[in-house]
């Protein structure tokens, strides 16, 4: 892992969400890539927009479905200075939520500032 | 009469709005995996799903509400919740099952 | 009453596979017959014998597995569908077999109700 | 076969086609599926809506794709007496096609109308 | 500025309409399989496509739009038809390449 | 320039695989490196070395191996992703190899553009 990570380059990358948790496994598995970019140093930024939202709503319980819930690790990323996390206001005024209905500490941006921050990335993952 | 199934978000595609479009009066309407956001109140969609209920009898799936983090005391007036057993009976109660994928 | 039930995704990647076992689970405690789970598209990598999730996950083919196993179910993966992916007899789970489409027509016509789960 | 297709039940079955081909390979495994229930001797019903109208758009080219163009078998759908096809006339209109745009002579039929075969079928299939 | 791209249609997902409320003036956006119908005069989405001409460089994929049956004649006005040699050009004229799925 | 691919989506299912693959094709004969083609979510499933299509269709997998052999393409197959699906060492199309996701932010790192075929 040494030399993988030490490779002296910082990019501006960003983790863009736009899919609800559990009805695809893109949310988890995007999470999983998240969990892994912390060992590279890199300037990282989670954006929650359209049902990306969804992902760090309060209050999931998975346990009828049998699936694992892994709304808790979003407050994991702190632990792992991964502090950058936008959500879109539009996004979430459409959908009736509001900044305490999520598991983390996020900035709530307009959509021409969620815009203009990804516009400035030199990485961007989606799914 | 048709139980009509939608399990996609409403923001996301376009299949609750076919379906709500082809639901003849009378047919059933089940909302499950992504597609309960739509029956949360307060939603842009809410009111699509409101409407709905007027012709339609709509139904949402309880364990992906609570999956999502979605209180059933939140689901928009009208539409009734079930567990994956009322489901099944839903499925016997109307002639046939529509999926809308 | 008697169901037939169509899985049209793989595990993991979309919760139809989960919605599917749990509404199979659902319909037999209710005391319904389950006349055939057919798996179409992306669907037959349900039978993908391989699967190894972790261990805090549920193995979607295993659970399938042992509710045939319960059952008596009759798991049909579509032979041209899994051909074509790569699922064949040497990578199949226990409980499923490996028929031609013509199987769910079949349960189609025989069963009292279909149900599709899908993306 | 035999006793699999002498079952004596003749059941409405209707196969919905509601996706654009190549994008995801539904419309090609539908179509595969059609041609298997030939043999089954039911009342065969296919809906074309939404982004299905596509499925059978003229002038089809995949060369450039390798992909294999299979709109040319709808055509083949008359010789296994499947000649219930549907095209829902709203989906046409919003997508600018014309009746002359498709490989197979189609019925052309308004939303209300598909809405109300729709519920009259024993079996929907769908993907 | 970004490349943004979009490959589903803009009938069955919120990916095209997204796409265009996050590009900023002068970013770049392609169009490619399922997205390529919303290139095409005479569709409902067509509009929306030509808008996003004024603001944006817009580009459709030519491999799709045959393999659709759909003529490159027959795209809207302003949008340039590539094949997929200047799809890689393209990601080499922008800073980044974002795929909106 | 230095490009990375990544690919979301599994063979036949999705167009997502074929695209990825006539772009890949595109940048090398244009004389672009491609330094990796990673392959995470139902991408894995691209690596099954059991795919038998339909001999009048082409094999996504065998496509991928046979630009590896010709180009020295890196084609990387996430672990965890592959585990869960079933796609392993004793499944895997040649010219692939298993690796964790430390190898898809490296070529978000290394590379000038990263481009992301999914659904």
């Amino acid at each position: 892992m040494e030399d993988e990570t030490d490779v002296g380059v910082v990019k501006k990358f960003m983790y863009v969400n736009r899919k609800a948790p559990y009805g695809t496994i893109y949310a988890l598995e995007v999470l999983e890539m998240v969990l892994i970019s912390a060992a590279f140093d890199q300037d990282v930024h989670l954006a929650f927009l359209d049902d990306g939202l969804y992902q760090i709503k309060k209050g999931q319980d998975t346990k009828p479905l049998g699936m694992k819930n892994f709304s808790p690790t979003y407050r994991a990323l702190e632990g792992y200075d991964i502090e950058k996390l936008y959500v879109e206001k539009e996004s979430m005024e459409e959908r009736g939520l509001t900044p305490e209905d999520f598991v983390v500490d996020v900035e709530v941006i307009s959509r021409a500032d969620m815009a203009t921050l990804m516009d400035e990335m030199d990485v961007v993952l989606s799914a | 009469m048709l139980l009509h199934t939608v399990n996609k978000s409403p923001y996301e595609r376009n299949c609750l709005d076919s379906c709500l479009k082809h639901a003849v009066k009378g047919a059933g309407i089940l909302l499950y995996e992504d597609a309960v956001y739509a029956a949360i109140k307060g939603s842009t969609a809410a009111a699509r799903v409101a409407d709905a209920t007027a012709d339609h009898a709509v139904y949402v799936l309880e364990a992906d509400l609570k999956a999502r983090g979605m209180d059933a005391a939140n689901v928009v007036d009208g539409v009734k919740v079930v567990d994956y057993g009322g489901f099944v009976d839903l499925c016997t109660e109307f002639s046939a099952v529509q999926a809308w994928l | 009453m008697k169901f037939a039930i169509l899985v049209n995704e793989g595990p993991y990647n979309h919760q139809a596979a989960d919605s599917a076992y749990r509404f199979t689970q659902a319909a037999l405690e209710k005391g319904h017959e389950v006349f055939r789970v057919f798996f179409y598209y992306d669907g037959v990598y349900n039978a993908n014998r391989l699967q190894e999730p972790q261990s805090d996950d549920r193995n979607v083919g295993k659970l399938w597995s042992e509710l045939a196993e319960a059952h008596g179910l009759d798991l049909v993966v579509c032979v041209a569908a899994g051909l074509r992916r790569g699922i064949k007899e040497e990578n199949l789970a226990p409980g499923f077999r490996i028929s031609g489409l013509g199987q769910l027509i079949e349960a189609g016509i025989q069963a009292d109700r279909l149900v599709t789960f899908g993306d």
